[in-house]
């Protein structure tokens, strides 16, 4: 494991760049346990000054110091995005795997209820879920409900994948080494789409991230909370762009950007790790 | 029978299955909703004046009359139906009584025609780039195209698009920030009035391309990946066959099929409107007219909007299951 | 009348090719029937034309392409009834397969020997690393590679005569009944060849284990069958006892085919024009 | 969209029609309930009514008679109201405008049950009649002092719809009335069938409008126009696409004042909003067991710091307010000046001891605070300082406010306040979210307090559901308001009449307009039974008044906080002569009816 | 004749097609814990003239297809050529295909040179009909209308004695036989100098198989191409090839005209080959070779046959015996057979 560590970090230079911005972000978020302030308190500090020594990047309008608000809002956004796509992936896995292996009428019935899924409408949806839960719709509430709408297109394309992989022989062989549909699905075809895993996964990560932003752009969000989308909602209710508190909108987005570079460059190693082809080959020229 | 006739009833089973769900759960869940359109409806008109309570009390129950929330649960959801049946979606209750077909329809065109363009732009540039950055895993040039493209991926699109009409709105106006065309331009099929609506669809159009353009890169990027070592692949390297062809036709042609169907699936969606879009660029559509109605509790239009949604998803699922076997001639239909 | 090990009778498949709605019927294997007596091991040779069936016909046997018509039965068990998982196992204990492709017939992402554990591991009482490991290394070696040579490699590291081979050695590991081996050998030398044919004689004479074996080389097909089938477009067009089918081919199509036989030597007549420079 | 194309620039006033996009544009018959659009210009420019009430000055004074020729005309016992009409008016089609018209108004509505106002109608009247073509009079069912508030501007009123148009129509609830027919000095030019803008054009016989006695109009030509988020509103404005800006965030008001040298706001500096005639308040669910004890909402009053809330939610630009009554218009004058001395000396008993909880000095100390950061901006005369913050407020006292926690039976323990029958003392607040911006700020910073002082208070914020959960008494307190008044007059009963306990709900019914907090009190009751019997203008109104704010004073069945003030934002550049502070000759915000005043008031700006 | 790395490459018509010399060819692993040294192919050096069918044939695995693969310019890591050259001489002055510049590659591919790689079956593009995969590779090759290509096609194919339905068909609809010989005809549509194939006919029938042995030898005939032809039918060589190459653990054992060859076999493993084939209405029990095939990653010193060799002497295990021409053509490298001629 060390080892496999060691040579992604010495011959991967997208592994590097990863593991330098996601770490970043991730010590960040540890560092809301040591804010002075706590996250849901305003006018702690004087409000609108720019980044400086004191405050590094910025205050806000509400009299909140931006970074320490930050590492609070990346925390739980973080949180939030992973749990949304932790769940809606191994949904996703589950389903569109046993629905392309097996086929026949249990993948009829898997499309139908994920065909379900995929028709109905977020937008609304979870807005009325919002008016019906009010208060105590909280991120955790809110992750699980996206989870289970954010997993159905990917079971599909999933399922389209294991479909075509189903009419490989190696599966056959596999079969035939005694490995129960459990195991073939997981040993045999999971790596496989490991790729579209981290795909779907980063994806569905924005998707679900950009979908709390628009329900706090919409005013659907539970402001206690700070989480990126919370820290817009906040800069947009002060009208913070064209008040020139860009500093109050802009770290927030470079720190998302950041994250989802790093693990777009950390998904792109682990595809070549995962994949022995690419793997073994990557010294070739290089030594 | 033709074994692809037989898949193709089964198919349109399912069809009308899931549109018959979908349509019963969006019923359910609007019908769940805490907001009273009635009192939705007098707040909005009371707040324009005074009105006396004792009158107050009296206009509920003509609204509630006049609204059709009359009649046991059971009695409603049969009146439902059978207007769906005749593709008729009643009134609006929060615009009494023009009906919900008539907003839907004046809304309709502006968002299709915004997220059709939009969406088969993304996904021809994401599919087009991820497909060269799977293929070509070494240029700096495509990594660096990926690291953009992923990078503007996960701005939040709220940031983006105010960004854009602060950029090409404000300090540098070149181009129109509100609307779908130019004031006071009649909307007719004139040259001005399409031009002028292409220009005011640039902004719209290119948020959602920058935005949406990560998501089509990252899948057929690692769909590319999988086929690259494919020994079709490899050997039509060494046939010489045209680079170009061999981006085409061997690696992208293979990739495709499943970014396919994820088109089909994102044009059904479309039907869904895009609100902050709308919001953003004061673009209409149904976007927006739906959140509204969400939030006047008229669930007759919104209603209206769920349905022509999933209808139109299911439709872009079930073509997509049915043209699967042309797509992928390894699959075979069952 | 005694056990069958195997019942093909009547066995059909047809595959539809072509556009979405427009389709031409291939009728791959069209009845074809014969059987292997569970008493009398046989090694069964099918040759025959390509395209013509044998591997569809395999993939019928090995429960994996269900017949449009006709029916299967396998040590008394209609192969149509094998759904269960518990079936499943059971049945794929007796029988294994030996895929005409071995390219495909691994998983590129996954290292070879997991193939051989897996199959050990599933098929006999296993009992510690050390034999299980024992086992793994005897059946390679049967078949002229070792554990050592193919531990934590992958597919691809593999030439095809190798990946045959392991292929080989996979289906061994279980110890089935009846072995169905689609063209096991096409991308060995010579001399392996020879060894993992004596191979199969020994397996079928010291273990019962029965070989349907599917080939285009007529002459280790003749070395080692009992019985063979000739096949043409899916029909049956001979079959026998191996010896007297290929010394005296009835079939116009046997004939063709025994005739067509390239014999590993130089004769005079078809000696090529050795001067490159004329 | 930009600007409108073939309209000269400098004949055109552009104005933010704060209600968005207009989903069902086509629609122009505001008699039917909700259809269509009102703030579109509809309602400033085209539709006219009997009266005008200026919540502040006035363009010739506070009381405007429009259609009506006169002030109503009531008989002794308030059954009767007499109206005499205007003559030489007429509408844009060319029909004159007569009592027709206003009977057909009035009998329309009664006949057709669900219009907007068929209710207020069918409730009051039981005959009208029109004796000449000039003359209204109206026969009540019951008394009713009032009555011509129906048909007063202050916001809209029940407008005069043509009966030459409508009497032509067999289901008036059905009619979209496209193109609509004027009553106003414009009349329609054009319109986006999406919503997005609405032209009006001024009509060429303006002076056969009401409006036409104040001279022509300034600008030929009203855009009204969906201008988009706060963000966009202040760009359209600093491109000089948006001439009135209806509302926007305080920060945005104040980049704009910093980045545009044409853009004037009500003040000229520090507030710059127009204080609108509605008070926002804490409004307690009065008929919850927890704030039944009056002790309870001063001690909930006692824990907030106006100073603080002004500066969450206004950064300061509040004008503050201790009473009942919002601080604009006229009502200083009328009530928070008189009453300052009996504010000053008002004590309440915290079961330990009598306090003094009013401080004359928040309105300037919140001006010192400010001065620092926005120096010239923040007047220093008393008076200016007392107009623009208001005057004084409830001093923050813990103290007190535990005691009479305390004295209600509450418990502290380890730093949290728990009720008489031992539960957590849990306080939620309800907020609108981001459709009132300022409130939800308001309301989070309150939040903030009562947590700080032990109590576990939550944000709640209901967006859309708010109207639904206000009427049903579906929460603890809200930031909203529940009064309102006429800002130029003294009149409370625009929203007290509302205020009495006949109306007050069963709990869990849908509770009418207003009385949002379900307070019912037998001396309020009295108040408001007098009101109805002495007439509008009568003096004795403003004693009742009085009457009112010492008992809510006493009560707190609200926490009132400060006026609604509305960033209205006017460009310059084409357009001089809003109005203003200085020049307060009508309210800026032009969704009000009375914002059509300001377009003869407008002139070219070179 | 010895094996020397530096044979000059003569211009004139006699000049070899194809000039390996001393070719290496390893496998190189090193990354994420794994660690591969394989020497695959270990010093090989032969000719393949004008107008030659060169056979290759040897143990599984001993490199044939490496050799191949380097010879056709299929080096992908881990694979590296270490030393040695290529020379075609249609592609003079590289050294190699994976020396010339990638323009020059391309222009050579399909029309002097094609290649038809180890599993043959599996090389077509799965969604693609097949009248396309012929387009793609050949089109750009052959001067005429789209409908004489066609027919060209259509013609071809009908040497291997394919259906022109196939055009339509997509490849997993056809049988492995027809996939191979589909493949086969792609390969030499184009009627290039040079054809290399391995293990072409795998998967096909004898009378098909001799069909299409028949058309390569046609084609080569025809036009005067050389073909490098591995497979382990030693009956295939005998009827196809002019000279025969036999590889043992990544070397070159013996080389010589194939009648030849299976005349007189020279080593000791291609006698053991040539006496390993079975004959029908032969009953001979026949062997294979005693001993395990050598490992390339730790390949025994010297000769890497001593170990399984019946002839065995003490040099055998401490050097490494040269290609030495005994006879006219016939070249073999074998102490037992060259006799010891160390110093
Ligand atoms: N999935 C399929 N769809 C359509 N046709 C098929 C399919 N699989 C096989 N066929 C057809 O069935 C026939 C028999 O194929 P099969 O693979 O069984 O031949 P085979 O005898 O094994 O040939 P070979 O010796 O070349 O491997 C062929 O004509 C082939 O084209
Ligand atoms: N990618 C790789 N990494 C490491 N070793 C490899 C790799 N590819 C092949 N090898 C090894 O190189 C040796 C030669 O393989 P090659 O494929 O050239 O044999 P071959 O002579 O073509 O055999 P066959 O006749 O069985 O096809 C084998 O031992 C094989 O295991
Ligand atoms: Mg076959
Ligand atoms: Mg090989």
């Amino acid at each position: 494991m060390l080892r496999i560590l060691r040579d992604l970090l010495r011959y991967n230079p997208e592994f590097r760049i990863g593991i330098v911005l996601v770490g970043f972000v991730l010590i960040l978020s540890v560092l809301a346990s040591f804010s002075p302030y706590p996250p849901d308190q305003v006018y702690v500090v004087p409000p609108d000054v720019p980044p400086s020594p004191t405050y590094w990047f910025g205050t806000t309008s509400r009299g909140q110091d931006v970074f320490w608000q930050l590492t609070f809002a990346i925390r739980n956004t973080l949180l939030f995005g992973g749990t949304v796509a932790l769940i809606s992936r191994v949904l996703a896995l589950v389903i569109g795997l046993v629905s392309g292996y097996k086929g026949g009428w249990i993948d009829r019935v898997l499309m139908s209820i994920n065909d379900t899924f995929i028709v109905m409408p977020l937008l609304p949806i979870l807005v009325l879920f919002y008016f019906v839960m009010r208060d105590s719709m909280s991120w955790l509430i809110l992750a699980l409900i996206m989870a289970c709408l954010g997993w159905a297109y990917d079971a599909r394309l999933i399922r389209s994948v294991a479909m075509s992989l189903k009419t490989r022989e190696f599966t056959q062989s596999s079969v035939f080494s005694g490995m129960s549909t459990r195991e073939i699905l997981v040993q045999e075809h999971l790596p496989y789409v490991m790729p579209i895993v981290f795909s779907t996964t980063m994806n569905n990560m924005v998707w679900s991230i950009g979908l709390e932003v628009t329900l706090s752009v919409l005013g659907f969000t539970d402001i206690n909370t700070p989480t990126i989308g919370g820290m817009i909602y906040w800069a947009n209710q002060h009208t913070a762009m064209v008040a020139g508190i860009w500093w109050w909108i802009a770290f927030p987005t470079a720190i998302v950007v950041m994250t989802f570079i790093g693990l777009f460059l950390l998904a792109v190693s682990m595809n070549e790790y995962i994949d022995p082809r690419s793997r073994l080959s990557r010294m070739g020229g290089a030594s | 029978m033709n074994g692809y006739l037989i898949y193709i009833v089964r198919r349109l089973g399912q069809f009308v299955l899931v549109v018959f769900i979908g349509i019963n759960l969006a019923y359910v869940i609007t019908h769940a909703t805490p907001i009273d359109p009635v009192e939705q409806s007098i707040s909005a008109a009371t707040s324009f004046g005074n009105t006396a309570p004792d009158a107050i009390e009296q206009m509920r129950t003509s609204l509630r009359e006049l609204y059709g929330l009359g009649g046991s649960p059971v009695e409603q959801y049969l009146v439902f139906w059978r207007r769906i049946l005749r593709a008729d979606f009643g009134p609006s209750m929060s615009a009494f009584p023009t009906p919900v077909s008539t907003l839907i329809g004046r809304a309709l065109p502006w968002t299709a025609g915004l997220l059709m363009i939009s969406t088969i732009i993304t996904w021809v540039l994401g599919n087009l780039l991820g497909g060269l950055a799977g293929y070509y895993q070494k240029s700096r040039g495509l990594k660096l195209m990926g690291v953009i493209a992923m990078g503007l991926h996960p701005i939040p699109y709220y940031i983006l698009a105010l960004l854009l009409l602060i950029v090409f709105g404000f300090l540098w106006p070149v181009l129109p920030i509100a609307g779908g065309s130019a004031m006071n331009l009649p909307q007719t099929w004139t040259w001005d009035f399409i031009s002028s609506v292409l220009m005011h669809a640039i902004l719209p159009a290119l948020s959602l391309i920058l935005i949406g353009i990560g998501s089509w890169f990252l899948g057929m990027r690692s769909l590319v990946s999988n086929v690259v070592t494919e020994d079709y692949v490899v050997y039509a390297e060494l046939g010489g066959v045209d680079r170009h062809r061999i981006l085409t036709s061997y690696v992208m042609r293979n990739a495709l099929v499943p970014q396919v169907t994820g088109l089909a699936i994102s044009l059904g969606g479309i039907f869904n409107g895009a609100v902050i879009t709308e919001k953003v660029f004061g673009y209409p559509g149904i976007g927006s007219l739906l959140v509204d109605a969400v939030y006047a509790g008229d669930y007759g239009l919104v209603l209206g909007v769920t349905t022509i949604s999933i209808v139109g998803v299911s439709i872009g699922v079930l073509a997509i299951d049915l043209l699967y076997p042309l797509l992928d001639p390894r699959v075979k239909v069952r | 009348m005694s056990n069958a090990l195997l019942e093909v009778s009547h066995a059909t498949k047809v595959f539809s090719r072509g556009g979405l709605l427009s389709s031409r019927r291939i009728v791959a294997v069209n009845d074809v029937s014969f059987r292997i007596e569970a008493a009398r091991p046989e090694i069964f040779t099918i040759i025959g034309e390509s395209g013509s069936g044998k591997t569809t016909l395999s993939r019928m046997i090995l429960n994996i392409e269900q017949p449009s018509a006709g029916s299967l039965v396998l040590d008394g068990t209609d192969l149509s009834t094998v759904r269960s998982n518990r079936d499943r196992l059971a049945f794929m204990h007796k029988v294994q397969p030996i895929f005409q492709n071995p390219f495909e017939a691994f998983n590129p992402l996954k290292q070879l020997d997991r193939y051989l554990f897996m199959t050990r591991q599933r098929f006999s009482a296993a009992v510690g690393q050390a034999a299980l490991e024992a086992a793994v290394d005897e059946a390679l070696r049967k078949v002229g590679l070792s554990l050592k040579e193919v531990r934590h490699r992958y597919p691809h590291e593999m030439s095809g005569g190798q990946l045959q081979r392991v292929a080989i050695a996979r289906a061994l590991l279980s110890s089935p009944k009846l072995i169905v081996a689609d063209e096991p050998v096409s991308m060995v030398d010579a001399s392996l060849r020879m060894s993992i044919v004596n191979l199969f004689r020994a397996l079928r004479d010291d273990l019962g284990i029965s070989i349907i074996y599917v080939t285009h080389d007529l002459a280790t097909a003749y070395y080692i069958s009992d019985r063979i089938m000739i096949m043409q477009n899916g029909r049956v067009v001979e079959s026998g006892d191996a010896r007297t089918v290929l010394n005296a081919p009835q079939h116009p199509y046997s004939q063709q085919l025994r005739a067509a036989v390239l014999l590993p030597e130089v004769t005079g007549g078809t000696a090529p024009a050795n001067s490159p420079s004329t | 969209q930009g600007i409108p194309q073939n309209i000269p620039r400098k004949e055109l006033l552009i104005l933010e029609n704060p209600e968005g996009t207009i989903k069902n544009a086509g629609w122009f018959n505001i008699w039917a309930i909700n259809a269509g659009a009102q703030s579109n210009g509809l309602q400033q420019a085209a539709l006219d009514t009997l009266w005008y009430i200026d919540p502040e000055s006035g363009i010739n004074g506070v009381w405007e008679n429009a259609l009506a020729a006169d002030k109503p005309q009531y008989n002794a016992d308030f059954t009767e109201m007499t109206v005499k009409l205007s003559k030489g008016i007429f509408w844009s089609d060319g029909v004159e405008f007569t009592a027709e018209d206003v009977l057909a108004t009035v009998m329309l509505q009664i006949k057709n049950p669900g219009m907007r106002y068929s209710a207020v109608m069918a409730s009051n009247v039981a005959s009208v009649e029109a004796p000449d073509p000039y003359t209204v009079v109206f026969k009540l069912k019951k008394p009713n002092s009032r009555f011509h508030a129906n048909f007063t501007v202050r916001w809209g009123a029940v407008w005069i719809l043509p009966k030459h148009v409508f009497e032509k129509v067999p289901d008036p609830a059905k009619f979209d009335f496209n193109k609509p027919i004027s009553l106003g000095a414009y009349v329609l030019h054009s319109f986006d069938p999406d919503g997005k803008w609405y032209i009006w054009q001024l009509r060429d016989d303006w002076q056969r409008t009401t409006l036409g006695r104040f001279g022509k109009p300034g600008p030929k030509y009203l855009a009204y126009v969906d201008p988009g988020p706060p963000d966009k509103r202040v760009i359209a404005q600093l491109n000089h696409e948006l001439d009135v800006i209806h509302d926007i965030a305080p920060e945005g008001m104040f980049a704009l004042a910093k980045q545009s040298k044409s853009t004037r706001a009500w003040f000229k500096g520090f507030p710059y909003g127009h204080p609108d005639p509605t008070l926002p308040a804490v409004i307690f669910n009065d008929q919850n067991e927890l704030f039944k004890n009056r002790d309870v909402r001063w001690a909930l009053a006692l824990l907030i710091d106006i100073k603080a809330v002004s500066m969450a939610s206004y950064r300061g630009a509040a004008t503050i307010s201790a009473i009942g009554v919002p601080p604009t218009g006229t009502h200083p004058a009328t009530y928070h000046q008189p009453m300052e001395e009996w504010l000053k000396n008002f004590e309440i008993d915290t079961g330990k001891r009598k306090i003094k909880p009013y401080d004359p000095t928040i309105g300037k100390q919140i001006a010192d605070m400010l001065r620092p950061s926005m120096g010239e901006q923040i007047p220093s005369d008393p008076k200016e300082i007392a107009r623009a913050f208001g005057m004084g407020w409830w001093k923050t006292d813990p103290q007190a406010a535990a005691e009479l926690l305390e004295k209600a039976g509450f418990t502290k323990r380890g730093g949290a306040w728990s009720t008489p029958d031992g539960k957590p003392f849990t306080v939620r607040v309800m907020v609108e979210g981001d459709l009132r911006p300022v409130m939800t700020r308001a309301g989070t910073m309150i939040v903030q307090q009562w947590k700080q002082a032990g109590i576990d208070a939550k944000i709640d914020v209901a967006q859309g559901t708010l109207p639904t959960r206000r009427a049903a008494g579906d929460f603890d307190s809200f930031i909203g308001w529940s009064v309102e008044t006429w800002g130029g007059h003294q009149d409370l009963s625009y929203f007290l009449d509302s205020w009495h306990s006949q109306f007050v709900a069963e709990p869990g019914k849908s509770q009418p307009q207003r009385n949002w907090q379900r307070w019912s009190n037998p001396e309020l009751d009295k108040i408001i039974e007098q009101t109805r019997s002495v007439g509008f203008d009568d003096p004795k109104s403003i004693e009742l008044g009085k009457e009112y704010v010492k008992l809510a004073v006493k009560e707190m069945p609200t926490i009132p906080l400060m006026a609604y003030n509305v960033f209205t934002a006017m460009d310059q550049t084409y357009w001089t002569g809003y109005p203003t502070a200085e020049d307060p000759y009508t309210d800026p915000v032009p969704n009000w009816g009375n914002s059509r005043y300001m377009f003869v008031k407008l002139k070219p700006a070179h | 004749m010895t094996a020397s790395p530096a044979l000059p490459a003569r211009p004139d018509a006699a000049a070899p097609i194809l000039a390996v010399r001393d070719l290496k060819a390893h496998f190189r692993t090193n990354h994420f814990g794994v660690k591969r040294y394989v020497k695959a192919v270990d010093g090989i050096s032969f000719d393949v003239r004008r107008g030659e069918i060169y056979g290759l044939a040897g143990e599984s695995s001993s490199g044939k297809t490496t050799l191949i693969k380097t010879i056709a310019g299929a080096i992908k890591p881990p694979l590296e050529v270490v030393g040695g050259t290529v020379d075609f001489a249609f592609l003079p002055g590289y050294g190699g295909l994976h020396r010339a510049p990638p323009a020059e590659v391309a222009r050579i591919r399909w029309r002097h040179l094609s290649y038809i790689m180890q599993g043959s079956m599996n090389v077509l593009n799965p969604v693609r009909r097949l009248r396309a995969t012929f387009a793609d590779f050949a089109r750009s090759h052959i001067d005429a209308s789209d409908r004489q290509f066609e027919q060209a096609v259509v013609d071809h194919l009908a040497r291997v004695k394919l259906d022109a339905s196939v055009l339509t068909a997509y490849p997993h609809e056809l049988s492995g036989g027809m996939r191979q010989r589909a493949t086969i005809a792609l390969a030499t549509i184009c009627r290039p100098d040079f054809i290399i194939a391995d293990e072409p006919t795998t998967a096909l029938d004898v009378v098909v198989q001799k069909d299409v042995l028949g058309m390569i030898r046609g084609i080569q005939r025809e036009i005067g191409s050389s073909v490098l032809f591995v497979t382990h039918d030693m009956g295939v060589h005998a009827h196809l090839t002019d000279r025969l190459g036999i590889m043992y653990a990544g070397r070159l054992v013996e080389e010589a005209a194939t009648a030849e060859i299976f005349r007189r076999p020279l080593h000791p493993y291609t006698r053991h080959l040539i006496s390993s084939l079975p004959r029908i209405g032969d009953d001979i029990q026949r062997k294979g070779l005693e001993g395990s095939p050598p490992s390339l990653a730790d390949p025994p010193p010297g000769c890497r046959f001593h170990p399984r060799c019946p002839l065995a002497m003490a040099a055998c295990s401490e050097r490494v015996p040269d290609m030495v021409e005994t006879e006219p053509d016939h070249r073999v490298a074998c102490f037992a057979v060259n006799g010891d001629q160390a110093p």
